[in-house]
Protein backbone atom coordinates (compact mmCIF):
# COMPACT_ATOMS: atom_id res chain seq x y z
CA UNK A 1 0.00 0.00 0.00
CA UNK A 2 2.11 2.90 -0.80
CA UNK A 3 -0.40 5.04 -1.71
CA UNK A 4 -2.96 5.69 1.35
CA UNK A 5 -5.44 7.70 2.69
CA UNK A 6 -5.33 7.45 6.96
CA UNK A 7 -7.85 8.62 9.31
CA UNK A 8 -4.92 8.12 11.83
CA UNK A 9 -2.02 10.30 12.41
CA UNK A 10 0.44 9.61 9.56
CA UNK A 11 3.86 8.01 10.94
CA UNK A 12 6.52 9.62 8.74
CA UNK A 13 9.17 6.63 9.17
CA UNK A 14 6.74 4.62 7.82
CA UNK A 15 6.34 6.40 4.61
CA UNK A 16 10.05 6.77 3.83
CA UNK A 17 10.35 3.03 4.77
CA UNK A 18 8.66 2.08 1.69
CA UNK A 19 11.00 3.79 -0.77
CA UNK A 20 14.46 2.73 1.05
CA UNK A 21 16.37 0.83 -1.82
CA UNK A 22 19.76 -0.65 -2.61
CA UNK A 23 20.01 1.74 -5.54
CA UNK A 24 18.82 4.74 -3.91
CA UNK A 25 21.13 7.31 -2.77
CA UNK A 26 18.91 10.32 -2.17
CA UNK A 27 15.08 10.13 -0.16
CA UNK A 28 13.55 13.43 0.09
CA UNK A 29 10.16 13.73 1.71
CA UNK A 30 8.03 16.70 1.46
CA UNK A 31 5.81 17.17 4.88
CA UNK A 32 2.43 19.55 4.28
CA UNK A 33 1.83 20.61 7.88
CA UNK A 34 -1.09 22.83 9.42
CA UNK A 35 -0.05 26.56 9.06
CA UNK A 36 -1.02 29.00 12.06
CA UNK A 37 -1.03 31.90 9.41
CA UNK A 38 -2.68 32.07 6.06
CA UNK A 39 -2.99 35.62 4.40
CA UNK A 40 -2.78 37.14 8.02
CA UNK A 41 -5.57 35.21 9.33
CA UNK A 42 -5.60 32.62 12.23
CA UNK A 43 -6.27 29.32 11.66
CA UNK A 44 -7.93 26.87 14.64
CA UNK A 45 -8.13 23.95 12.40
CA UNK A 46 -8.52 21.72 9.26
CA UNK A 47 -11.21 19.22 8.21
CA UNK A 48 -10.23 17.29 5.07
CA UNK A 49 -12.09 15.28 2.97
CA UNK A 50 -11.59 12.82 0.67
CA UNK A 51 -13.28 11.08 -2.70
CA UNK A 52 -11.27 8.05 -1.00
CA UNK A 53 -11.58 5.16 -3.52
CA UNK A 54 -10.47 7.50 -6.49
CA UNK A 55 -7.84 9.83 -4.16
CA UNK A 56 -6.45 6.39 -4.12
CA UNK A 57 -6.43 6.03 -7.64
CA UNK A 58 -5.24 9.19 -8.87
CA UNK A 59 -2.13 8.92 -6.47
CA UNK A 60 -1.11 5.23 -7.65
CA UNK A 61 -1.49 7.54 -11.39
CA UNK A 62 0.74 10.07 -10.15
CA UNK A 63 3.49 7.07 -8.67
CA UNK A 64 3.25 5.94 -11.85
CA UNK A 65 4.28 9.48 -13.88
CA UNK A 66 6.77 9.75 -11.77
CA UNK A 67 8.34 5.88 -12.29
CA UNK A 68 7.56 6.55 -16.25
CA UNK A 69 9.39 10.13 -16.41
CA UNK A 70 12.30 9.20 -13.85
CA UNK A 71 13.79 6.15 -13.88
CA UNK A 72 14.50 3.83 -11.19
CA UNK A 73 12.35 5.78 -8.88
CA UNK A 74 10.20 4.93 -5.66
CA UNK A 75 6.73 6.72 -4.25
CA UNK A 76 5.20 6.46 -1.62
CA UNK A 77 2.30 8.78 -0.29
CA UNK A 78 0.37 8.96 2.32
CA UNK A 79 -2.26 11.86 3.27
CA UNK A 80 -4.26 12.28 6.33
CA UNK A 81 -7.87 13.24 6.58
CA UNK A 82 -10.17 14.36 9.26
CA UNK A 83 -9.84 17.04 11.76
CA UNK A 84 -6.44 18.48 11.81
CA UNK A 85 -4.61 21.27 14.37
CA UNK A 86 -2.41 23.42 13.90
CA UNK A 87 1.34 21.57 13.11
CA UNK A 88 -0.11 18.59 12.12
CA UNK A 89 1.25 16.53 9.19
CA UNK A 90 -1.36 16.02 6.09
CA UNK A 91 0.43 14.76 4.07
CA UNK A 92 3.42 12.84 3.36
CA UNK A 93 5.57 12.42 0.01
CA UNK A 94 8.55 10.38 -0.25
CA UNK A 95 10.76 9.50 -3.28
CA UNK A 96 14.27 7.48 -3.74
CA UNK A 97 16.26 7.78 -6.65
CA UNK A 98 19.91 6.86 -7.40
CA UNK A 99 20.68 10.82 -7.36
CA UNK A 100 19.72 13.56 -5.57
CA UNK A 101 18.73 15.99 -8.51
CA UNK A 102 15.90 13.52 -9.98
CA UNK A 103 14.44 13.36 -6.05
CA UNK A 104 13.69 16.90 -5.59
CA UNK A 105 12.21 17.13 -8.82
CA UNK A 106 10.47 14.23 -8.82
CA UNK A 107 9.16 14.88 -5.18
CA UNK A 108 8.01 18.50 -6.18
CA UNK A 109 6.27 16.95 -9.21
CA UNK A 110 4.02 14.75 -6.51
CA UNK A 111 2.86 17.86 -4.53
CA UNK A 112 2.50 19.59 -7.62
CA UNK A 113 -0.09 16.95 -9.37
CA UNK A 114 -1.81 16.31 -6.03
CA UNK A 115 -2.78 19.75 -5.85
CA UNK A 116 -4.28 19.43 -9.63
CA UNK A 117 -5.72 15.82 -9.60
CA UNK A 118 -6.25 13.94 -6.19
CA UNK A 119 -10.11 14.92 -4.81
CA UNK A 120 -8.97 15.93 -1.67
CA UNK A 121 -10.93 19.11 0.05
CA UNK A 122 -9.84 20.98 3.30
CA UNK A 123 -11.90 22.91 5.20
CA UNK A 124 -10.42 26.22 6.95
CA UNK A 125 -12.09 26.54 10.61
CA UNK A 126 -11.08 30.34 11.86
CA UNK A 127 -12.28 32.31 14.76
CA UNK A 128 -15.13 33.94 12.68
CA UNK A 129 -15.74 31.13 10.74
CA UNK A 130 -15.34 28.50 8.05
CA UNK A 131 -14.79 28.07 4.76
CA UNK A 132 -14.04 24.79 1.89
CA UNK A 133 -10.70 26.09 0.23
CA UNK A 134 -10.76 25.90 -3.46
CA UNK A 135 -7.80 25.33 -5.62
CA UNK A 136 -4.83 26.19 -3.94
CA UNK A 137 -2.83 26.17 -7.50
CA UNK A 138 -5.35 29.41 -8.37
CA UNK A 139 -5.74 27.41 -12.24
CA UNK A 140 -8.82 28.58 -14.26
CA UNK A 141 -11.77 26.65 -13.74
CA UNK A 142 -12.26 23.94 -15.89
CA UNK A 143 -14.83 25.00 -18.09
CA UNK A 144 -15.49 21.31 -19.92
CA UNK A 145 -15.92 19.87 -16.66
CA UNK A 146 -12.60 17.91 -16.98
CA UNK A 147 -9.03 18.77 -16.20
CA UNK A 148 -6.72 19.18 -19.11
CA UNK A 149 -5.21 16.29 -20.90
CA UNK A 150 -1.35 17.55 -19.89
CA UNK A 151 -3.05 17.86 -16.20
CA UNK A 152 -3.88 14.36 -16.06
CA UNK A 153 -1.37 12.18 -18.07
CA UNK A 154 1.69 14.40 -17.04
CA UNK B 1 -30.72 4.93 -12.34
CA UNK B 2 -27.21 6.26 -11.30
CA UNK B 3 -25.29 7.30 -7.96
CA UNK B 4 -23.99 10.82 -7.77
CA UNK B 5 -21.61 11.79 -4.84
CA UNK B 6 -21.35 15.03 -3.44
CA UNK B 7 -18.32 16.47 -1.57
CA UNK B 8 -17.37 19.69 0.02
CA UNK B 9 -19.24 22.69 0.18
CA UNK B 10 -21.59 20.97 -2.66
CA UNK B 11 -22.14 18.46 0.33
CA UNK B 12 -22.86 20.73 2.58
CA UNK B 13 -25.72 22.41 0.07
CA UNK B 14 -27.54 19.84 -0.98
CA UNK B 15 -27.60 18.42 2.85
CA UNK B 16 -26.15 14.43 1.23
CA UNK B 17 -23.17 12.93 0.91
CA UNK B 18 -25.14 10.50 -2.01
CA UNK B 19 -28.15 10.31 -4.18
CA UNK B 20 -29.77 7.98 -6.36
CA UNK B 21 -31.40 9.40 -9.58
CA UNK B 22 -33.00 8.93 -13.35
CA UNK B 23 -29.71 9.40 -15.52
CA UNK B 24 -29.10 6.02 -17.48
CA UNK B 25 -28.34 6.82 -21.50
CA UNK B 26 -27.84 10.72 -20.03
CA UNK B 27 -25.00 12.58 -20.70
CA UNK B 28 -23.14 14.45 -18.00
CA UNK B 29 -24.02 17.87 -18.76
CA UNK B 30 -27.83 16.95 -18.67
CA UNK B 31 -26.89 15.31 -15.59
CA UNK B 32 -25.34 18.30 -13.96
CA UNK B 33 -28.65 20.56 -15.08
CA UNK B 34 -30.99 18.74 -13.60
CA UNK B 35 -29.06 18.32 -10.18
CA UNK B 36 -28.36 22.17 -10.51
CA UNK B 37 -32.12 22.92 -11.04
CA UNK B 38 -33.19 19.94 -7.44
CA UNK B 39 -30.51 21.34 -5.54
CA UNK B 40 -30.37 25.20 -5.97
CA UNK B 41 -26.17 24.07 -6.84
CA UNK B 42 -25.03 27.40 -8.59
CA UNK B 43 -21.71 26.95 -10.73
CA UNK B 44 -22.19 23.13 -11.27
CA UNK B 45 -21.23 23.41 -14.70
CA UNK B 46 -17.36 24.40 -13.82
CA UNK B 47 -16.98 21.69 -11.74
CA UNK B 48 -14.97 18.81 -12.63
CA UNK B 49 -16.99 15.48 -13.22
CA UNK B 50 -15.61 11.74 -12.36
CA UNK B 51 -17.37 8.89 -13.67
CA UNK B 52 -16.10 5.28 -11.52
CA UNK B 53 -13.45 7.13 -10.76
CA UNK B 54 -12.07 8.78 -13.53
CA UNK B 55 -12.48 12.42 -14.81
CA UNK B 56 -14.84 12.63 -17.50
CA UNK B 57 -16.38 15.30 -19.72
CA UNK B 58 -20.07 16.72 -20.38
CA UNK B 59 -20.52 14.63 -23.44
CA UNK B 60 -19.74 11.24 -21.51
CA UNK B 61 -22.65 9.18 -21.54
CA UNK B 62 -24.03 7.64 -18.50
CA UNK B 63 -25.12 3.83 -17.88
CA UNK B 64 -27.43 2.02 -15.42
CA UNK B 65 -25.81 2.14 -12.16
CA UNK B 66 -22.35 4.41 -12.82
CA UNK B 67 -21.07 6.23 -9.89
CA UNK B 68 -20.84 9.86 -10.74
CA UNK B 69 -18.95 12.54 -8.40
CA UNK B 70 -18.85 15.60 -8.86
CA UNK B 71 -15.20 17.17 -7.99
CA UNK B 72 -15.07 20.74 -6.88
CA UNK B 73 -11.58 22.33 -6.82
CA UNK B 74 -9.25 20.43 -5.09
CA UNK B 75 -7.27 21.64 -1.87
CA UNK B 76 -5.24 18.44 -0.97
CA UNK B 77 -1.43 18.76 0.22
CA UNK C 1 21.68 21.23 18.79
CA UNK C 2 20.02 21.55 15.17
CA UNK C 3 23.27 20.73 13.62
CA UNK C 4 25.36 17.56 14.55
CA UNK C 5 28.00 14.88 13.59
CA UNK C 6 25.99 11.65 15.25
CA UNK C 7 27.82 8.35 15.81
CA UNK C 8 24.70 6.70 15.85
CA UNK C 9 21.85 5.98 14.01
CA UNK C 10 19.95 9.13 12.72
CA UNK C 11 16.70 8.85 13.77
CA UNK C 12 14.80 10.56 10.98
CA UNK C 13 11.86 11.62 13.47
CA UNK C 14 14.00 13.74 15.61
CA UNK C 15 15.52 16.01 13.09
CA UNK C 16 12.01 16.94 11.24
CA UNK C 17 10.60 17.69 15.26
CA UNK C 18 13.27 20.25 15.37
CA UNK C 19 11.75 21.97 12.74
CA UNK C 20 8.29 21.76 13.41
CA UNK C 21 7.05 25.26 13.49
CA UNK C 22 3.72 26.49 13.85
CA UNK C 23 4.29 29.44 10.85
CA UNK C 24 5.30 26.16 8.58
CA UNK C 25 2.99 25.14 6.19
CA UNK C 26 6.06 22.81 4.47
CA UNK C 27 8.71 20.55 6.03
CA UNK C 28 11.33 19.13 3.25
CA UNK C 29 13.96 16.61 4.63
CA UNK C 30 16.78 14.84 2.64
CA UNK C 31 18.00 11.44 3.17
CA UNK C 32 21.50 10.23 1.83
CA UNK C 33 21.45 7.26 1.94
CA UNK C 34 24.53 4.42 1.40
CA UNK C 35 23.72 3.06 -2.58
CA UNK C 36 25.08 -0.30 -3.97
CA UNK C 37 26.03 0.70 -7.28
CA UNK C 38 28.00 3.86 -8.65
CA UNK C 39 29.29 3.59 -11.97
CA UNK C 40 28.65 0.27 -12.54
CA UNK C 41 31.03 -0.93 -8.93
CA UNK C 42 29.20 -2.59 -6.09
CA UNK C 43 30.27 -0.75 -2.71
CA UNK C 44 30.18 -3.17 0.39
CA UNK C 45 30.31 -0.67 3.01
CA UNK C 46 31.54 3.11 3.92
CA UNK C 47 33.31 4.74 6.32
CA UNK C 48 32.53 8.37 6.87
CA UNK C 49 35.22 10.92 8.82
CA UNK C 50 34.50 14.23 10.26
CA UNK C 51 36.46 16.87 11.53
CA UNK C 52 33.34 17.29 14.10
CA UNK C 53 34.34 20.81 16.02
CA UNK C 54 34.78 22.23 12.06
CA UNK C 55 31.96 20.25 10.65
CA UNK C 56 29.30 21.17 13.15
CA UNK C 57 30.33 24.93 12.40
CA UNK C 58 30.35 24.83 8.81
CA UNK C 59 26.61 22.53 9.44
CA UNK C 60 25.78 25.91 11.56
CA UNK C 61 27.05 28.26 8.79
CA UNK C 62 24.71 26.50 6.22
CA UNK C 63 21.54 27.34 8.35
CA UNK C 64 22.61 30.94 9.32
CA UNK C 65 23.16 31.48 4.89
CA UNK C 66 19.50 29.28 4.71
CA UNK C 67 17.60 31.69 7.09
CA UNK C 68 19.36 34.71 6.13
CA UNK C 69 17.99 34.17 1.80
CA UNK C 70 14.80 32.55 2.77
CA UNK C 71 12.85 34.12 6.01
CA UNK C 72 10.63 32.40 8.13
CA UNK C 73 12.85 29.25 7.61
CA UNK C 74 14.03 26.40 10.35
CA UNK C 75 16.65 24.35 9.65
CA UNK C 76 18.11 21.04 11.08
CA UNK C 77 21.24 19.14 10.23
CA UNK C 78 22.60 16.07 11.54
CA UNK C 79 25.28 13.51 9.70
CA UNK C 80 26.62 10.42 10.68
CA UNK C 81 29.99 8.89 10.98
CA UNK C 82 31.48 5.43 11.27
CA UNK C 83 30.32 2.19 9.11
CA UNK C 84 27.76 2.29 7.09
CA UNK C 85 26.01 -0.21 5.14
CA UNK C 86 24.04 -0.33 2.13
CA UNK C 87 20.79 1.50 2.89
CA UNK C 88 22.13 3.29 6.42
CA UNK C 89 21.56 6.98 6.71
CA UNK C 90 24.59 9.03 6.14
CA UNK C 91 22.86 12.57 6.53
CA UNK C 92 18.96 14.35 7.50
CA UNK C 93 18.60 17.59 6.37
CA UNK C 94 15.22 19.29 7.58
CA UNK C 95 13.69 22.48 6.59
CA UNK C 96 10.55 24.18 7.44
CA UNK C 97 9.16 27.12 5.49
CA UNK C 98 5.54 28.67 5.41
CA UNK C 99 5.42 27.81 1.36
CA UNK C 100 6.47 25.15 -0.45
CA UNK C 101 8.60 26.28 -2.86
CA UNK C 102 11.08 27.85 -0.46
CA UNK C 103 11.30 24.61 1.54
CA UNK C 104 13.07 22.39 -1.62
CA UNK C 105 15.09 25.15 -2.97
CA UNK C 106 16.40 25.51 0.33
CA UNK C 107 16.88 22.35 1.78
CA UNK C 108 18.63 21.69 -2.19
CA UNK C 109 20.85 24.72 -0.98
CA UNK C 110 21.89 22.88 2.13
CA UNK C 111 22.87 19.66 0.23
CA UNK C 112 24.98 21.62 -2.14
CA UNK C 113 26.95 23.52 0.76
CA UNK C 114 27.58 20.57 2.37
CA UNK C 115 28.97 18.99 -0.22
CA UNK C 116 31.22 22.37 -0.80
CA UNK C 117 32.26 23.40 2.40
CA UNK C 118 31.54 20.74 5.51
CA UNK C 119 34.98 19.12 6.16
CA UNK C 120 33.75 15.51 6.26
CA UNK C 121 35.30 12.31 3.78
CA UNK C 122 33.81 9.44 2.71
CA UNK C 123 35.63 5.82 1.98
CA UNK C 124 34.22 3.25 0.02
CA UNK C 125 35.20 -0.12 0.30
CA UNK C 126 34.47 -2.10 -2.66
CA UNK C 127 35.29 -6.08 -2.88
CA UNK C 128 38.38 -5.22 -4.50
CA UNK C 129 39.67 -2.16 -2.68
CA UNK C 130 39.20 0.76 -0.85
CA UNK C 131 39.74 4.48 -1.47
CA UNK C 132 38.78 7.87 0.00
CA UNK C 133 36.55 9.47 -1.77
CA UNK C 134 37.14 13.50 -3.14
CA UNK C 135 34.82 16.45 -3.91
CA UNK C 136 31.82 14.66 -5.43
CA UNK C 137 30.76 17.48 -7.14
CA UNK C 138 33.52 17.76 -9.21
CA UNK C 139 34.67 20.97 -8.77
CA UNK C 140 38.58 22.48 -9.52
CA UNK C 141 40.52 22.15 -6.90
CA UNK C 142 41.33 25.57 -4.90
CA UNK C 143 44.57 26.89 -5.74
CA UNK C 144 44.78 29.21 -3.09
CA UNK C 145 44.23 26.58 -0.84
CA UNK C 146 41.07 28.05 0.26
CA UNK C 147 37.49 28.00 -1.44
CA UNK C 148 36.57 31.13 -3.33
CA UNK C 149 34.73 34.00 -1.20
CA UNK C 150 31.80 32.64 -2.35
CA UNK C 151 31.63 29.32 -1.94
CA UNK C 152 32.55 29.97 1.93
CA UNK C 153 29.63 33.04 2.39
CA UNK C 154 27.29 31.42 -0.21
CA UNK D 1 54.41 24.75 18.43
CA UNK D 2 51.55 24.44 16.48
CA UNK D 3 49.41 21.66 16.23
CA UNK D 4 48.10 19.85 12.45
CA UNK D 5 45.56 17.40 11.81
CA UNK D 6 44.98 15.10 9.49
CA UNK D 7 42.17 13.65 7.52
CA UNK D 8 40.74 10.94 4.94
CA UNK D 9 43.91 9.78 2.75
CA UNK D 10 46.93 12.50 4.28
CA UNK D 11 45.75 10.70 7.53
CA UNK D 12 46.40 6.81 6.09
CA UNK D 13 49.64 8.42 4.27
CA UNK D 14 50.76 10.03 7.46
CA UNK D 15 50.17 7.84 9.57
CA UNK D 16 48.61 10.03 12.49
CA UNK D 17 46.24 11.98 13.32
CA UNK D 18 47.69 14.78 14.93
CA UNK D 19 51.61 16.16 15.19
CA UNK D 20 52.65 19.19 16.96
CA UNK D 21 55.48 21.38 14.94
CA UNK D 22 57.13 24.57 14.85
CA UNK D 23 55.47 27.16 13.03
CA UNK D 24 55.18 29.87 15.27
CA UNK D 25 54.81 32.82 12.94
CA UNK D 26 55.10 31.03 9.78
CA UNK D 27 52.58 31.45 6.99
CA UNK D 28 50.54 28.68 5.61
CA UNK D 29 52.32 28.00 2.47
CA UNK D 30 55.40 27.33 4.01
CA UNK D 31 53.67 24.79 6.90
CA UNK D 32 53.02 22.47 4.06
CA UNK D 33 56.21 22.88 2.20
CA UNK D 34 57.14 21.89 5.24
CA UNK D 35 55.03 19.13 5.88
CA UNK D 36 55.12 17.34 2.43
CA UNK D 37 59.06 17.38 2.85
CA UNK D 38 58.77 15.67 6.29
CA UNK D 39 56.15 13.23 5.38
CA UNK D 40 56.35 12.66 1.44
CA UNK D 41 52.78 14.19 1.06
CA UNK D 42 52.38 15.24 -2.81
CA UNK D 43 49.51 18.02 -3.74
CA UNK D 44 49.06 19.35 -0.44
CA UNK D 45 49.24 22.85 -2.52
CA UNK D 46 46.10 22.10 -3.53
CA UNK D 47 44.20 21.02 -0.61
CA UNK D 48 42.24 23.65 1.55
CA UNK D 49 43.89 24.79 5.39
CA UNK D 50 41.81 25.44 8.26
CA UNK D 51 43.46 27.16 11.45
CA UNK D 52 41.48 26.99 14.17
CA UNK D 53 38.42 25.65 12.60
CA UNK D 54 38.07 28.34 10.18
CA UNK D 55 39.23 27.98 6.34
CA UNK D 56 42.35 30.14 5.86
CA UNK D 57 44.66 30.96 2.68
CA UNK D 58 48.69 30.49 2.27
CA UNK D 59 49.25 33.86 3.11
CA UNK D 60 48.03 33.33 6.77
CA UNK D 61 50.30 33.82 9.44
CA UNK D 62 50.22 31.24 12.29
CA UNK D 63 50.55 31.83 16.14
CA UNK D 64 51.80 29.73 18.68
CA UNK D 65 49.01 27.25 19.92
CA UNK D 66 47.21 27.46 16.05
CA UNK D 67 45.51 24.92 15.19
CA UNK D 68 45.80 23.89 11.67
CA UNK D 69 43.67 20.71 9.75
CA UNK D 70 44.26 20.20 5.98
CA UNK D 71 40.90 19.18 4.21
CA UNK D 72 40.91 17.40 1.26
CA UNK D 73 37.96 17.68 -1.36
CA UNK D 74 35.20 16.83 1.06
CA UNK D 75 32.55 14.10 0.13
CA UNK D 76 30.01 14.16 2.80
CA UNK D 77 26.36 14.07 1.89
Amino acid sequence: MDFEISKDPIRIEDVIDKVVAREAGAITTFIGTVRELTNGKKTLFLIYEAYEAMAVKKLEQIGKEIRERWPNTHVAITHRVGKLDITDVAVVIAVSTPHRNDSYEANRYAIERIKEIVPIWKKEHWEEGEKWIGNQLETVSYPSGKPREEDMNG
Amino acid sequence: MVNVLFFAHLKDVVGKEEVSVEGNEWNVARLKEKIAADYGLEGLESVMTAVNEEFADDETILSEGDTIAFIPPVSGG
